[in-house]
């Protein structure tokens, strides 16, 4: 029965996807939300029915679905199969339900829009290339869904195509994602080459065997980090996911929020193992991870748009996923991704439900004091923010970051035979980082919805629209308290649920201290600088002035990437804009009608030709002679009497 | 009184009795088209009756006349070419053109605009004396003499083929050397076209008939003996002089194959003639004076001496001959251009001597006889009696669409020469590199490819302004040709094709090597040891 | 008579019968309208039955090899009618029947202009692609290799675009000189064989098996080599492609890149590769070097066409750089993956030109700045349209993914900075095939209203049928690939059908 | 062709030349050059004509000489040939220059007002 | 071995014939030019006298100098030439006109005594092939070939090729006839 249900999750959303594809103007647009809700609901139904008949059985059961072979040549073989395990039992369910509640929230949110079909049939092809990437058992095979998802975000983000900024920004993520994607192939080839299979369990358990050589894992993982990068939109990659907001409201909080971008982190926790053999890209990972976690929050700080506020922080809480990767921690990563997909698909909607009411307007610093006006949002909003800040009990955020912080604090890194005790200063930054989105989300917080009202928000928000906000916003209070470090109660339900003995407390408890007071300093800095005097702050010029490097960051990567990628690019493409073969065949074929007409020009008698134009000018009058000069019949005999004179010459020569 | 040690091939003497009888008959009493039906049924006569002889052939081989299988075989191909040739002119010589008013013409453009002599056509219709049908014609007394010519031109090409001494290859060569003049000014409406032409082509001949002359003396001072033949220096000559006297042949031959460097006449000549004249120059001499130069080196065993003139003359023959007839946009002189590469192609045949020559010659000759008669043919066949002339190549646009049959039979003749198949010219290219290939000839045959991907260019050019879709929507559709060039278009086709399609069955019965069987065991084995490898 | 044989003469004789029919006083008593579609039609249908016959005749044959027909022709020169079948020969002939039938279906019914002819020569065209696929006799082989590029020349010549002309000459220049070499090469091949065994043929297996010397058999492949990599085309001798392909009507151009660049590809593997492995070998690394240099090439330079037209031309070059990949990797997994690709890029390219024929149809132009987003008049246009510019981006899970991969990983042993840059080549794939999908499809509309219909049902079914042809092609590749394997060259077999066949 | 004739007696047919084979041949190659020459030298077509009658004189004592050399015949009946060829291009030539003369060209001249060229 | 003085005879003939070309190609004035061919055609018909061909060299006088030369006049009287002409030709006649055409000629004259048997006889030729591998006579003897041996020849074994000559007058007989009625014609 689990078997048959694998494929039907993947399947229920594909064949929605098809319908909607195919039959968009014979449904209507209330057809059009049954449909893909329906078959998002169902997948999720499936889901939930596998985890009921998964939970039953030992934690260490795996159900592996090999469906056909994909294709097998040579010593090599790769198949489209399944696998479910506790990881990939956690990833659908997330991406179901959290999915389908957007999906919900979508039907309201994209009511009006013509293309609603097209909408949904990405939608729910994106859950279903997302469902394949998670239960995929086979690496080829959860390649389909890695670039599954890359093409419904590109489809997404250009969704309103009328704009060619929009269709820029969506291609400029498929491009970026898929040097990730290529990256991604060649680990794949260097795996294939090095065990002539892609069977997840089969390369860990070849690499943990040693039957791969470790430069192989290293590389292979290397590209793995790469690709997963891209994906995520970690440094140096971070540049598409902002702009990536353009697309609808939904969308950004399926995609760019909830799942997709954490697909990089997925495969990471996934191939643990594997990552486990090679301690300098875990080092590598954890480093990135940490400067994109600051980063992205610096910048997130001084953005006074909505939704890239929530873009960058997504980029920064993934970077936290990633720190804690690189150390070892990919339960916490996993947990941290659990929850960030609650408050982040929270954050978004309820963004969209604001930017909706304030007639599409995203910039924070115009739509003051929207509080009043829709109180609901304003709750769900906050739920989120302190969910994302991580106010201590309050926020799901809080145990997923408390559980990865507390892990960072005696994590080391062997490098090159060396024993670096890194936890510390990981912490320490992971600490501030924690500090700094308390501070960038409550700053979006107290603008939007504090001080004087600014904007006249029209109607009210649907109950289509209200019910998956609160159904998320109670997640995102609560759905963190599945595990909590042993300081506050010793519940380990995650870790239960992953199969994992739950961490031994060895980190002294004024850690769960300090975790607990940044987001709080932060909350309190924010309400010190923008919730107080709101006024004065906003007409500060350029809060890029309070972290200059943080308020250029965007414009300098893209700037960056200007000057190294797409400007050279352009250059080469000027200069090969014309194909150089054709030119040059262009070329010898000129050459080849010179050639005839030169010889054209000789059988007229070149040679009497230019004698005679010399006559002609030397001696007046005689434009006549100067033409008779044109050699005819003896010219023609002369060639004879040459060509036999060179005959003779031929023989005579030895 | 000597007949019983005459060796005489049969053709010959019947032309020799054509022409009488025609002597006769223009005494008698002038008719064009009775003329050229003697003229017709002599030639298919001599084409007949190319293989028969008259007399015993001599044992010692000392005769004037040799009749093997090659010379029968291109006496074939010049009979079946003349026989074409009068029939392509059938009608421009004896079609009634009371009409019209324009007199006889052969490839002719009677454009008032253009031509300063056509001032009073009508003064010297009327000047003429009455003719014999309905007065009009001024061909009785024009064009008479036409088909003697054409008769005493093949009659030359014939002693060429069969000629085993210099004696009758000489006399032959002159023969048919001085009635193309006679045929060239047959041009009505560019007299002085065909004058010039005329000229030409006298004077030149008459340079290359004394630098062969002088290399046949050399020869026969070398030898004592006129035998047709590579001289071999006899006592008490320095064999220098057979050389030079081989190489000064080899030059007047080269004069009238139009192998580059002595090619310039050509085009001139061609372009100034009329069409079926035209023709006539391409194939029929071409393929009489080819003949004897394989005679003359049995079979093409080229001395080495002449190895680095050959070399020279293939490359420069085919490189030069294609490059001129890439920039030309008169049809005949582009014709004249490729005749000349065609030769390039054949000497490389020529030059490889084996078991793959003689089906390879045979091949080609027939490939362009057939496919260049078809063209010309096709030419005569477009040229219509108000004044369209053929013989530009942006006549030809859009025939594809007024006049489908003559542009698709035109359109195979081209690629058939370009060496595409379906045509024989294919079969034949292929044969050609084959040879070659069996001889090491890496370097002519590089640039027979090369000549080729040129020839391609042009020929191709042709049948793309054939596919220019006509400007005008409402499609003329042409006059149809007359009955006999349709015939003899689709005949040549036919031949192209079949040709094409069933090499062997054409080739098949001409030379012994295309028996069936499995030939290799059999083919004489002198090229396949190791050290020529 | 052979089925192999009515494969090769069907399409001929259904041409010929095509062009009769358009006659209009024939048409007129007949009552028929479009008499030359209807009869092209007719023919393929017919020709494709003939082939299912063929593929699922019973009881399969013993060897590799699934059916023969032998004729002599020229015998004191050893030439044959020889054609044989095996999977690799084909799949290429389904490929082409599938195609011949969607571009016959969709794409030239509209054609009124001389529609006999062209539905002859189109036939004709495919003919001569059969022959080339079937035939095993040298000889045979090059002659069909010759006769399809004519009808070809006059279907750019008289019914393509603009530029026809000048499209058509260098096509034929090109394809026709280099077939020339490949002619001294088949010949010195045949007079190698000669001089040691003293049996003059012309004969595939019998020549398959001649001993020679290394530098030899080197110069005798770089001749066949230059004339399928001309046709394929790697890189330096592209350059006829673009031009031909922009040019053609949209039935040539898909003849031209789904089915004609195959031949390159088949010649590839069964003369290059089958017949010399030892010079292959050695040539192996400027092959590849050539095939990375057209993946980069080619969708660099698609990269930055205006012309919808000429960018897919171009990204044949880059898809077709993989295939000479594949081929020359020297393993049987790079074969594979060229054939699969061969196949892929057949359907998707094809169904591509289809799609930009029939955008040209509608907006007269093929400048991708002028037509503008079609989306919201043409949604399952521009559906389809995504569909196959996501194929030719080499999406996972459909075909072009498979042959790509598989030709990686065959690559990737032999050098993984070859199979690196080679990835790369996929980067720049998405960056054209999106270019144009954001230009064409997903874009502002333009503001004049749009004359023309979005896709009838007719069109639909063909391009699902090409659709699932190709989500097959990249979900189960299996069959295929152990279907369209080219059948080994043995030589004591090839001998034993040879005294067999008269 | 007749066998060579039976080596005549040495009295009746040996004879002592006034000019050697050797001396007859040079004579005949320098004719031919200067007639060459004046082909290529000369513009007026009658010149042209006159130096080609030159050549073929060149070339007819080449065969008379060989002749003599190898005591065969043939030699003078070549010789014979060569002058008919010789009168019928004369006359020929002649004719095409009264026609050429008649219309458009008095001159003569081989080189201009040519209508036929590339 | 040469009788001297027949052999002087022989040489001035020689050079006779020499000059009167060298003259026929240089003259500016048509009549001159036919003249001095005459002479030129005289010299030549003694040379072949003195080689032992009299019977060739009454044709070259009868029918060459006499015929043929006769015809050229009459040709000339026709084209009516005048003083014009003559101006003309001395001004197509310029030394750079000549140089081209020496040149040619000069070479192929060197190329042709080359290979020609060397005047001095003794001398070793200058490839030993194998047919000189005897030694070289010093001089070879030549025949006396009258009336007699010609017509025997001329109506023995070639009789075929005086009718073939007699098609060669009579191609000739044509062309020249319709070349010249159509100039009659037309004009």
């Amino acid at each position: 029965m689990a078997a048959f249900l694998i494929p039907l999750a993947v399947l229920c959303p594909l064949v929605a996807s098809i319908i909607l594809f195919t039959c968009a103007r014979h449904l209507s647009t209330r057809g059009v939300g049954v449909v893909a809700c329906g078959g998002v609901g169902l997948s999720a139904l499936c889901c939930v029915i596998l985890a009921a008949w998964l939970l039953a059985r030992p934690v260490t059961e795996v159900l592996h679905v090999d469906l056909w072979t994909w294709m097998r040549a040579g010593g090599f073989s790769a198949h489209i199969a399944f696998m479910l395990d506790r990881i990939s039992l956690l990833m659908i369910l997330v991406v179901t339900i959290v999915g389908g509640l957007i999906h919900i929230y979508a039907m309201s949110y994209m009511r009006t829009d013509p293309a609603l079909a097209r909408f949904f049939a990405c939608m729910t092809l994106f859950v279903a290339a997302m469902l394949v990437l998670v239960l995929a058992s086979d690496l080829l095979c959860l390649f389909i869904g890695w670039e599954g998802v890359g093409l419904c975000s590109y489809l997404l983000i250009g969704f309103w195509h009328d704009n060619p900024a929009n269709t820029a920004a969506a291609r400029k993520a498929f491009y970026l994602t898929r040097i990730g994607d290529v990256a991604f192939l060649c680990a794949l080839l260097l795996l294939a080459t090095a065990t002539g299979s892609l069977r997840i369990a089969s390369e860990v358990g070849a690499a943990e065997s040693g039957q791969v050589s470790h430069m192989v894992v290293n590389a292979a993982t290397l590209c793995m980090v790469v690709a997963a990068f891209a994906k995520s939109a970690q440094i140096p990659f971070q540049a598409w996911l902002p702009d990536a907001m353009a697309g609808p409201t939904p969308t950004s909080a399926l995609i760019h929020a909830a799942t997709m971008v954490t697909a990089g982190v997925y495969l990471l926790a996934r191939l643990h193992g594997l990552f486990a053999l090679a301690p300098a890209v875990q080092a590598l990972v954890a480093v990135m991870g940490v400067l994109t976690l600051l980063m992205a929050a610096c910048t997130a700080l001084v953005q006074s748009d909505l939704k890239r506020i929530l873009a960058w922080s997504t980029i920064s809480q993934l970077g936290y996923m990633y720190l804690a990767l690189g150390c070892g921690i990919w339960q916490g990563a996993l947990f941290h991704l659990m929850t960030h997909a609650f408050f982040k698909a929270l954050l978004f909607l309820a963004a969209g439900s604001i930017i909706l009411r304030a007639g599409h307007e995203q910039d924070i610093f115009r739509m003051n004091g929207l509080g009043r006006a829709m109180p609901g949002v304003t709750a769900a909003f906050v739920a989120g923010a302190s969910a994302l800040a991580g106010l201590p009990l309050v926020g799901a955020g809080f145990y997923s970051k408390e559980m990865i912080l507390s892990g960072l604090w005696p994590a080391r890194f062997m490098l090159a035979g060396h024993d670096i005790p890194a936890g510390p200063v990981l912490w320490g930054l992971g600490l501030l980082g924690a500090f700094l989105t308390a501070l960038y989300i409550f700053r979006a917080v107290f603008v939007v919805f504090e001080g004087d009202s600014r904007t006249d928000p029209t109607g009210r928000t649907p109950a289509g629209m209200g019910i998956p906000l609160a159904c998320l916003a109670v997640m995102s209070v609560f759905g963190g308290m599945v595990e909590m470090p042993d300081t506050l109660a010793p519940i380990h339900l995650f870790t239960a649920f992953l199969g994992l003995s739950p961490p031994q407390a060895h980190e002294p408890a004024w850690l769960v201290l300090a975790g607990a007071l940044a987001p709080l300093s932060g909350l309190l800095a924010a309400w010190v600088l923008w919730g107080r005097t709101p006024r004065i702050m906003r007409e500060m010029p350029g809060q890029a002035s309070i972290i200059p490097l943080a308020g250029s960051t965007p414009r300098a990567t893209d700037a960056l990437y200007g000057l190294v990628f797409v400007r050279p690019l352009r250059v080469l493409l000027w200069f090969v804009r014309h194909d150089v073969a054709a030119y040059c065949l262009g070329r010898t074929g000129r050459l080849t009608r010179l050639a005839s007409d030169r010889l054209e020009l000789a059988r007229r008698g070149m040679i009497g030709l230019v004698a005679g134009r010399t006559v002609m000018l030397t001696r007046e009058g005689s434009i006549l002679l100067g033409r008779m000069q044109d050699g005819r019949v003896r010219w023609y005999a002369a060639w004879i009497a040459a060509g036999l004179c060179a005959a003779l010459a031929t023989m005579v020569l030895p | 009184m000597i007949m019983h040690d005459l060796f005489l091939p049969t053709p010959l003497p019947l032309l020799s009795c054509g022409i009488a009888i025609m002597l006769g008959s223009i005494a008698w009493r002038r008719s064009i088209r009775r003329n050229l039906s003697i003229g017709l049924v002599t030639l298919l006569l001599a084409l007949v009756s190319v293989g028969s002889h008259i007399g015993a052939a001599p044992v010692d081989g000392a005769a004037l006349f040799l009749q093997d299988r090659w010379a029968v075989y291109t006496a074939g191909l010049v009979g079946f070419s003349a026989l074409c040739i009068l029939l392509m002119s059938w009608r421009d010589m004896s079609g009634p053109r009371a009409d019209t008013g324009t007199g006889p013409h052969i490839g002719m453009r009677t454009d008032p605009r253009t031509d300063p002599s056509i001032g009073a056509p009508n003064a010297t219709l009327n000047a003429t004396p009455a003719g014999a049908s309905s007065g009009t014609l001024d061909s009785t007394s024009i064009g008479d003499e036409y088909s003697l010519l054409v008769l005493l031109g093949t009659l030359g090409a014939f002693a060429m083929v069969y000629a085993a001494n210099f004696m009758p290859f000489f006399l032959g060569l002159e023969i048919l050397g001085i009635s193309l003049p006679g045929l060239i000014a047959y041009r009505q409406g560019h007299a002085m076209q065909a004058c010039e032409a005329a000229m030409k082509y006298l004077i030149l001949s008459g340079v290359s008939s004394a630098i062969l002359l002088f290399g046949i003396g050399l020869a026969y001072a070398a030898t004592g003996s006129l035998r047709f033949g590579l001289p071999v220096a006899g006592n008490g000559i320095p064999p220098l002089v057979a050389m030079a006297a081989t190489v000064m042949i080899l030059a007047g031959m080269f004069f009238k194959l139009s192998a580059v460097p002595f090619h310039m006449w050509l085009p001139d000549v061609m372009q100034g003639a009329p069409v079926p004249v035209a023709a006539f120059m391409a194939v029929v001499s071409k393929i009489a004076i080819f003949s004897s130069l394989v005679r003359y080196f049995s079979m093409g065993h080229a001395p080495p001496f002449l190895d680095t003139l050959l070399y020279g003359v293939i490359v420069l023959t085919i490189l030069v001959g294609n490059l001129l007839a890439l920039r030309q946009t008169s049809l005949t002189r582009l014709m004249a251009c490729s005749s000349i590469a065609h030769m390039g192609y054949l000497l490389i045949a020529f030059y490889s001597p084996g078991p793959l020559q003689p089906g390879t010659l045979g091949a080609y000759l027939a490939a362009y006889t057939a496919s260049t008669l078809g063209v010309f043919a096709a030419i005569n066949a477009f040229a219509t009696p108000d004044g369209t002339d053929g013989t530009t190549i942006l006549d030809w646009k859009g025939l594809f669409f007024s006049r489908p049959f003559l542009a698709t039979a035109m359109a195979l003749m081209l690629l058939s020469l370009a060496g595409i198949p379906p045509g024989i010219g294919f079969f034949a290219k292929f044969e050609i590199m084959a040879t070659g290939m069996d001889h090491h000839r890496g370097l002519l045959l590089l640039v027979l490819v090369a000549g080729s991907i040129m020839g391609l260019y042009y020929y191709l050019n042709i049948i793309r302004l054939m596919m220019v879709p006509p400007s005008l929507p409402a499609i003329r559709r042409g006059p149809g040709a007359s009955p006999e060039l349709t015939a003899l278009i689709i005949v040549l086709s036919m031949i192209v094709v079949v040709g094409g399609l069933f090499p062997a069955f054409i080739i098949h019965p001409l030379f012994p090597a295309y028996q069936p069987g499995p030939p290799p065991a059999a083919v004489p084995t002198q090229r396949l040891t190791p050290e020529s490898m | 008579m052979s089925p192999l044989a009515a494969l090769v003469l069907l399409p001929v004789l259904g041409g010929g019968l095509a062009w009769v029919l358009d006659h209009p006083r024939l048409g007129a008593a007949l009552r028929l309208r479009d008499g030359a579609w209807r009869m092209s039609m007719l023919t393929l249908v017919l020709e494709t039955a003939l082939l299912a016959l063929v593929t699922f005749r019973h009881p399969t044959p013993a060897g590799p090899w699934l059916a023969h027909f032998y004729r002599p022709w020229v015998p004191p020169l050893g030439i044959a009618v020889r054609l044989d079948m095996d999977g690799l020969s084909l799949a290429l002939i389904w490929l082409s029947l599938v195609l011949s039938l969607a571009c016959v279906g969709v794409a030239t019914r509209q054609v009124t202009y001389h529609a006999g002819v062209f539905h002859c020569l189109l036939l004709a065209t495919l003919g001569g692609i059969i022959g080339t696929f079937l035939a095993t006799d040298l000889f045979l082989f090059f002659f069909f290799w010759e006769l399809m590029l004519v009808p070809m020349f006059v279907l750019i010549a008289v019914w393509g675009h603009e530029n026809r002309q000048y499209a058509a000459m260098k096509f034929l220049v090109f394809t026709q000189g280099s077939g020339l070499i490949m002619l001294l090469s088949i010949l010195g091949l045949v007079i190698a064989h000669y001089r040691v065994t003293g049996v003059l043929t012309f004969d595939y297996f019998t020549l398959a098996a001649t001993p020679l010397p290394p530098m030899s058999s080197m110069v005798l492949m770089t001749g066949f080599f230059i004339a399928f990599a001309v046709k394929l085309p790697a890189v330096p001798l592209h350059v006829w492609l673009p031009d031909a392909h922009t040019q053609a009507p949209t039935a040539a151009s898909v003849l031209l890149a789904g089915i004609l660049l195959k031949t390159g590809g088949y010649g590839m593997i069964r003369f290059n590769v089958m017949l010399f492995p030892d010079a292959a070998a050695r040539l192996a690394p400027i092959a590849m070097g050539l095939g990375i240099a057209g993946i980069l090439y080619g969708a660099w330079l698609s990269c930055n066409q205006r012309d919808l037209k000429r960018l897919i031309a171009y990204s044949s070059i880059s898809h077709m750089g993989f295939v000479l990949l594949g081929i020359f990797s020297g393993s049987s997994m790079g074969v594979q993956g060229a054939v699969i690709q061969m196949l892929a890029h057949g359907l998707g390219t094809g169904a591509l030109f289809l799609i930009a024929g029939a955008i040209g149809e509608r907006m007269h132009t093929r400048d991708m700045q002028v037509i503008g987003g079609l989306w919201r008049v043409m949604p399952r246009l521009s559906g389809t349209g995504l569909f196959f510019a996501v194929a030719s981006l080499g999406m996972p899970g459909l075909g072009n993914f498979a042959g790509e991969f598989l030709v990686l990983l065959a690559i990737w042993p032999v050098s993984p900075l070859m199979g690196a840059l080679a990835a790369i080549g996929l980067v720049l794939a998405s960056v054209y095939s999106l270019r144009m999908v954001n230009s064409i499809f997903l874009a502002a509309p333009r503001p004049e209203p749009i004359a023309g219909a979005d896709f009838g049902a007719r069109q639909m079914v063909v391009f699902a049928c090409i659709m699932a042809f190709l989500v097959v092609l990249g979900l189960y590749p299996q069959p295929f690939m152990t279907f369209s394997t080219p059948s080994p060259l043995p030589v004591a077999a090839g001998a034993a059908t040879r005294s067999n066949a008269p | 062709m007749p066998p060579l004739p039976p080596p005549p007696v040495a009295s009746q047919a040996l004879w002592a030349p006034a000019l050697s084979f050797n001396e007859s041949l040079v004579l005949a190659a320098v004719l031919f050059c200067i007639g060459l020459a004046g082909v290529l030298a000369r513009r007026n077509l009658m010149f042209m004509l006159m130096s080609l009658d030159i050549m073929l004189n060149a070339a007819a004592l080449v065969f008379v000489a060989a002749g003599a050399r190898w005591h065969d015949a043939a030699g003078q009946v070549m010789f014979l040939m060569i002058l008919a060829l010789a009168a019928v291009e004369t006359a020929v030539g002649l004719a095409i220059i009264l026609c050429l003369h008649a219309r458009g060209r008095p001159t003569l001249d081989g080189d201009s007002n040519n209508l036929l060229q590339g | 071995m040469h009788a001297p003085i027949p052999h002087a005879l022989g040489l001035l003939c020689a050079a006779t014939t020499l000059v009167g070309a060298m003259m026929v190609i240089t003259r500016k004035v048509v009549v001159h030019a036919v003249l001095y061919l005459v002479v030129t055609l005289l010299a030549l018909a003694v040379v072949l006298a003195l080689l032992g061909a009299p019977f060739a060299a009454a044709l070259e006088v009868i029918i060459y100098a006499g015929a043929i030369m006769v015809l050229f006049v009459f040709v000339v009287m026709m084209l009516n030439l005048g003083q014009a002409d003559s101006a003309r030709e001395s001004e197509w006649m310029r030394p750079r006109a000549w140089l081209g055409p020496a040149l040619l000629a000069a070479l192929l004259c060197a190329e042709l005594l080359y290979a020609l048997p060397s005047l001095l006889a003794p001398l070793p030729p200058p490839f030993a092939g194998p047919a000189t591998e005897t030694p070289l006579p010093p001089a070879p003897p030549l025949f006396r070939l009258g009336v007699h041996d010609v017509g025997l020849s001329l109506f023995g074994p070639y009789v075929l090729m005086v009718e073939l000559v007699s098609f060669l007058l009579l191609a000739g007989l044509v062309s020249a006839f319709h070349i010249g009625r159509r100039r009659a014609e037309e004009r």
